[in-house]
């Protein structure tokens, strides 16, 4: 798959807006590790000058106690940012509706397909794959147990990935969908390699359509883990329905 | 709507009070008119520009007048007699006047046909004016308007295409309401800027020009929003007439207009601002215009529950001085904010009190509660706060004209998405109360109604002392927001003139009581 | 306190099916122990510490057990023989257990003498947590403690170094109670970690060590701020009475501790749970720990207003547990939380309504009110909105335990910054509205009282089914949460022991009904 | 005067603390001039990507209307500021009590000193100056009225500099107290550079003790303008008064 690049010929710089075209305002915050006096709010506009903006003001600055204090400001942004040397990294894909999905998979592949799911690891946030994948769904939209053509089986939270593994080769499964919410400390990147290390490991990683979702999730980030997409917040069923049935269909042709 | 028990009788008598103060006043300056008033009544007449120089017309005609002695009867006759005499529009005598071809004189012909003339003249203009007044109200009737509590929204980049972009966001937004903010110091000029204007500070110059490509932008906004968006701008300051007249003709919606701003706040004299008053609140009444008056202010200077029966004691009287030049109840949008001490406990309490006391108080009135903006610091995450209580403060009041509140309030006018999250707030803060002012009473026995009942009997004891001492001594006692003015001081005093016996001007009367086809009730 | 007019005898109604419902599951595991329970039982006897591969001594020890066959007569008496026969203490007969040294048999020796032993060891261990309370009471009572609702603030850095620093400044700001988040997965271990730990995901590990540590620094902190600070830990998951055990020894003031929460979020065994809550409770209630339940996770998966009536019968239920192990009604802290819809109209009423039926039908409990998470966004302009909302619905209805909203929930666990700001937003709403609840009354025929009588109904309606069905049907039937659980599955069912008729355990008999000397009502 | 300046010897790095030392974290926010789309939240990335900041995250991207889009986003700094290298612009002096200033007086002086006080120009700001000048003071601290040694004229709002000049030179000022407020689109240096070339062109500047105040004035700022000190948030009468007299006296000895 390649990333559709959204790009345009001319140079186009924007700059933050404020009130007025490119007067670069920008507000930001954050804390110290310093006592809270002069010096530190010195120290705080020094960070903002640090991160190349103009005519910084520190518009507020309050102790935190056990030295640290903390900053608002405001600043001017005199750089610009040339959008039309921007790509937008997205799964390529066209969003069809339910019907279409259902009939798409008919065409195609005349069997119903199995999609797998799961919140890995030590991640128990189901609300997300259950969005995608319960009946109900989400904001309007149902979810894959409602595809007539898709076998949906939802294994629900803090799965292991030897047990993940296990379950979707018992069930030959045709895509898997991994659900990773929890981030701090970078969690779920380990949690990510290892299930993809899993099925490499089995043989079975080409045979499936791999994809992950949350809401820290990006298109970017999926590939450079060794997935085929990835879904971040606002995603519902038919996207990623979607996605695996087109995908599918490519690797058949290739 | 929650219900506060109110001792009719004690709200009757500093009603009654306040009736005697403005009708002191109204006598006391009975006699005068201003240079504004006259240029004012030009400008109906048809008179508009500048000179080379940037001088308004109507200030060279004026002056002219002056100069020659004439204003003592009023600038329309003089006018009037030279467009019969010369067979010329109002404008081209002022352009004879400017470029010195045309010198004024006592008209000498009759007179009776003169002022007939000038009937005739003045009532082609108040027809522009009714007609601006139906057209506001057959689109409100089209594509409806804000549900109350109001949002309203001020833009100030100080250039009138900045404005414009972001009053229409705004509007897109959500805003029900725009107030362009006036440019620091333009209060004090004697004078009207003309033109489309890019370079105010703090705010824009309010000039014809601005208003009506303001005007423009938000009809075609509401048009895509599906609800008339309301024009505010500042009727106020030394020429608070001139600027009744160009809202009135390019159809704004509200005007900051308040019967003692000027005096207390911009040291304007004292009897310029009454008849100015007087004379502007009678062309925004026949103009559909809802006023709205600064009270909230006083806030700014004053402590908030120490001085809370000043706000309502000067309402009464602003109330009283607005009827008495035709306005409707339904039109006077009394002025008042939420600037209680965030750090004294109860606080919300009190502002319930002080803001459910005024509601019942006025109960037809479109109140103009304003939020924090005293209280407010650079830090905008407390800014959020502090404007998510005002915003149940206004609902579970039942507010009507609600000014948001900006989280950089103490930093700088607001940026595009200041706009935007105060927005935010006022929304979801309103929707998710929708009905609470509908569900809960005030214990009869609680601290809420004993703090309203504290602030109505303050009340009728500051007006009753009033009534006795007169407003302008009052003032000069720094009975209003802590300051003291002069009564025979201030900016602006060279301009008050006494009238002369023949002293003419057709639009008061014509203008009085609205206009006959007015649906107060209806339009707002 | 503003109150609702409810039907006493609905409540009354429905409590009566909860005790019920709770005593008919007390039935049906009373034959059972548990793995943890025994674990916990040889903590309070002196067993801790782990082997060279990090396995607790008391897993080894209950492990070693099971594989004799001896579980089932309990862990306690097989111990107390071997330190008999030994004159070994507790600790060395599990060292000598763990490194092959020695293998536990059935007591063979005077049965009577053993449980002798054994109730008098138990007896100094409930002497140690008694001491414990009595110290937590008078430093109360020498340093006072946050006025409701108390502000009760999380730190999760997964550091328990970084953890202290936080935890320390936000007493400073204003915290009274600290609750250190658990790393996620811990729940799921079968075995309690051990020692100091800084490797946490989203919080840090439950150690005893780490509560140690926190313990001392919350201490130090209460004296530099003259204020008591609540520690706060989770004593929820595989290892309950372990941790209940942990928290009684290093003077933990509170603990996240429901009857069914491990069922329906974890997946864990059903009756695992019942017979684990039911321990941990009783040492809970005799070390004067206030308890949080956990019905506020039931609005993060089902919706607010459609489930409210089943967050009300959960806590009767939890309720009815509660008071049969021991604890006291002031010390059931039941939980709910503001996840209304912020874009449901009138949705702070549907709140207002069931916060204040909440805290009228459990008059004594420190109710705990968690904030808004689900509807959080990364709008943390809009999250401060929501925050201050929340606020002043806590301080509404006189709810006890506020858990301070972060305007950062949806991005990631709290920066210094964000605490600060919260505790700030709380400590403004309450003091500006400290006496609103008292204030205000809701009107008979209103919206909020119609709305609390139908979630009451629905209440009793709910219970009389589950009285019908029983809880674990129930349960299976989605009835809670929307989440189904099989009576037979779930993790950690293996970890589940019939007791044989020899079964001995000095410590739920030892600590019925609390310590004599507690004073429940004062304390908390 | 020189500036007082605080330095330690050894470099002493700092950077934003989130919940870890050095971690970095600052939340920013800003709009951009695009309409709101995928590119407009690659583009507020790339913003904070141009500031110098790593793993930059967007978590919220709102649709201002009018092509205009509205982003909330974290990210991490890398670099740190030197601390050590910092300079705190200010007024050099001692704040002294009410009564130690008047007693400064009698001793030094012999006679009351004049201080003249106005918002100038276009500015009716009041409540700043009236909180240093009037005799209730602000936040309990007394203001210059209330000094015995002090003859405190507050000319009040809009006050023209002509007449503000005037005005000192018939009472024979000793200190002028100037307070501008507002400061959009810098119409309070246009002000305050008015001022000060008047003063300079009836030769009176040198004579005069000239100091300005606001929320968003600084010492260095003032300094620049040609004025004596600067005076921002949270000054009290003390302050300014105690500058003006230590002012006055070190101008006496050199
Ligand atoms: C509900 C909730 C819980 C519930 C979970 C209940 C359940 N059964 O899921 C409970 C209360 C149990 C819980 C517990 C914890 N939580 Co929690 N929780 C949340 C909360 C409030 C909402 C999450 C949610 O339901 N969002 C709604 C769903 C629909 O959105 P979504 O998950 O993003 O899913 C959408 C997309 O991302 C995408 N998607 C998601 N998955 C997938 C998969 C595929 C294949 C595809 C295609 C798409 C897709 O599609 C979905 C629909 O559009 C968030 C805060 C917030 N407001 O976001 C914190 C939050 C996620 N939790 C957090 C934490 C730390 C925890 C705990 C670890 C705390 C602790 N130490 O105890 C625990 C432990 C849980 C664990 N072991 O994982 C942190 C995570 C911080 C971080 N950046 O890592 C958050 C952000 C709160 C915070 N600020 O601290 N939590
Ligand atoms: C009260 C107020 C008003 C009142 C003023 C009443 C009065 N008599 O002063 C009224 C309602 C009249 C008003 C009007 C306007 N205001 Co105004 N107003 C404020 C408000 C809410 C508070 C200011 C205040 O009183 N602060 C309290 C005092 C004590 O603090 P301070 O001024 O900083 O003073 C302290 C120090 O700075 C210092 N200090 C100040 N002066 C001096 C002088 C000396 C010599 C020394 C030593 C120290 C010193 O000591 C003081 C005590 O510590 C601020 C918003 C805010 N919360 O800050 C907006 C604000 C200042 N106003 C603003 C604006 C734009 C206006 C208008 C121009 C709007 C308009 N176009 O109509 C008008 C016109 C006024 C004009 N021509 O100048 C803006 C300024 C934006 C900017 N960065 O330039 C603000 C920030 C609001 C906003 N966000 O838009 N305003
Ligand atoms: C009635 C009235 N007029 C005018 C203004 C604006 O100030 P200025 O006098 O600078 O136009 C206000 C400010 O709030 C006001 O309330
Ligand atoms: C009772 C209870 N236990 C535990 C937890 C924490 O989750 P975990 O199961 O991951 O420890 C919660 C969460 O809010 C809870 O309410």
């Amino acid at each position: 798959m390649t990333l559709q690049q959204t790009q345009t010929d001319a140079a186009c710089l924007v700059r933050p807006y404020g009130d007025t075209l490119d007067d670069g305002v920008v507000q930001f915050s954050f804390t110290l590790p310093l006592p809270h006096d002069e010096l530190a709010c010195e120290a705080a506009r020094a960070v903002g000058e640090a991160m190349g903006l103009h005519e910084v003001s520190v518009s507020c600055s309050r102790d935190l106690g056990q030295g640290f204090s903390f900053f608002v400001l405001y600043g001017k942004m005199t750089t610009s940012v040339d959008v039309s040397r921007l790509t937008v990294n997205k799964a390529e894909f066209e969003t069809m509706k339910k019907e279409a999905v259902d009939r798409f998979i008919q065409e195609h592949f005349g069997r119903k397909l199995v999609f797998v799911g799961a919140c890995i690891e030590t991640d128990a946030h189901t609300v997300g794959i259950d969005a995608i994948m319960n009946m109900k769904g989400y904001n309007g939209h149902k979810g894959l147990e409602s595809y007539h053509e898709i076998q949906a089986v939802n294994l629900g939270a803090q799965v292991g990935s030897d047990e993940f593994v296990a379950k979707a080769l018992e069930l030959n499964a045709d895509a898997l969908l991994v659900s990773q919410i929890v981030t701090q400390k970078n969690v779920h990147l380990a949690n990510l390699t290892r299930l993809v290390d899993m099925l490499e490991a089995e043989g079975v990683r080409d045979k499936l359509v791999l994809v992950v979702g949350g809401p820290r999730i990006s298109h970017e980030l999926a590939k450079e883990l060794g997935y085929d997409a990835g879904f971040g917040p606002n995603t519902y069923a038919e996207d990623v329905a979607s996605f695996v049935v087109q995908e599918m269909k490519r690797r058949e042709r290739s | 709507m929650t219900q506060l028990i109110i001792d009719q009788a004690l709200v009757d008598k500093a009603r009654g009070s306040a009736q005697n103060i403005a009708r002191q006043v109204k006598q006391a300056v009975d006699g005068m008119t201003t240079v504004t008033i006259e240029r004012a009544s030009l400008r109906l007449l048809g008179i508009d520009g500048v000179d080379a120089q940037g001088a308004p017309m109507v200030n060279i005609v004026v002056e002219h007048l002056l100069a020659q002695d004439l204003l003592g009867q009023g600038a329309v006759t003089p006018v009037v007699a030279a467009m019969e005499r010369r067979g010329m529009t109002a404008q081209e005598v002022a352009s004879a006047v400017a470029c010195g071809a045309l010198v004024l004189t006592k008209p000498d012909g009759n007179r009776e046909a003169i002022k007939n003339k000038a009937l005739q003249l003045a009532g082609e203009a108040c027809r522009k004016i009714s007609a601006n007044r139906r057209q506001r109200e057959e689109m409100i009737q089209r594509l409806g308007k804000g549900s109350a509590p109001q949002l309203y929204l001020i833009v100030a980049t100080g250039n009138i295409y900045e404005d414009i972009k972001q009053a229409t966001a705004a509007a897109h937004q959500g805003a029900d309401i725009i107030a362009v903010i006036r440019t620091t110091g333009q209060s004090l000029l004697d004078y009207v800027p003309y033109g489309a204007t890019t370079e105010g500070f703090g705010g824009t110059y309010a000039t014809q020009e601005n208003f009506r490509l303001m005007r423009r932008a938000l009809d075609a906004a509401g048009e895509a929003v599906g609800r008339y968006i309301y024009l505010t701008n500042y009727c106020s300051g030394l020429c608070m007439p001139e600027i009744a007249v160009m809202g009135a003709l390019e159809r704004l919606d509200m005007m900051l207009n308040d019967s003692m701003y000027g005096i207390i706040f911009r040291d304007i004299n004292m009897r310029r601002t009454f008849l100015d008053q007087f004379f502007s609140r009678r062309v925004n009444a026949y103009a559909g215009i809802i006023i709205n008056t600064g009270e909230d202010n006083y806030l700014t200077t004053a402590d908030a529950y120490e001085q809370a029966h000043t706000v309502l004691a000067s309402q009464l009287i602003n109330e009283q001085f607005a009827l008495m030049s035709g306005l409707k109840a339904e039109r006077i949008g009394l002025g008042h904010a939420f600037e209680i001490n965030p750090d004294s406990e109860d606080g919300f309490l009190w502002e319930i009190a002080h803001a459910q006391l005024i509601r019942q108080v006025f109960p037809q009135a479109p109140l103009k509660y304003m939020p924090p903006t005293k209280y407010m610091t650079g830090n905008i995450f407390k800014g959020q706060v502090q404007n998510t209580l005002f915003n149940a403060a206004s609902v579970m009041t039942g507010q009507t004209i609600h000014l948001l509140g900006m989280m950089t309030e103490a930093i700088h006018t607001p940026l595009l998405q200041d706009r935007y999250l105060a927005l935010e707030n006022a929304r979801y803060v309103f929707h998710t109360m929708r009905h609470l002012a509908d569900e809960i009473e005030f214990k009869p026995t609680g601290r809420i109604q004993a703090r309203a009942n504290e602030v109505l009997a303050q009340t009728v004891q500051m007006l009753a002392e009033i009534e006795q001492i007169g407003l302008m001594e009052a003032i000069r006692r720094k009975m209003f927001a802590e300051i003291s003015r002069q009564p025979d001081g201030g900016k602006g005093v060279a301009g008050v003139i006494n009238k002369n016996d023949d002293y003419y001007n057709p639009f008061p009367d014509l203008m009085q009581g609205g206009a006959s086809d007015d649906t107060a009730t209806n339009s707002n």
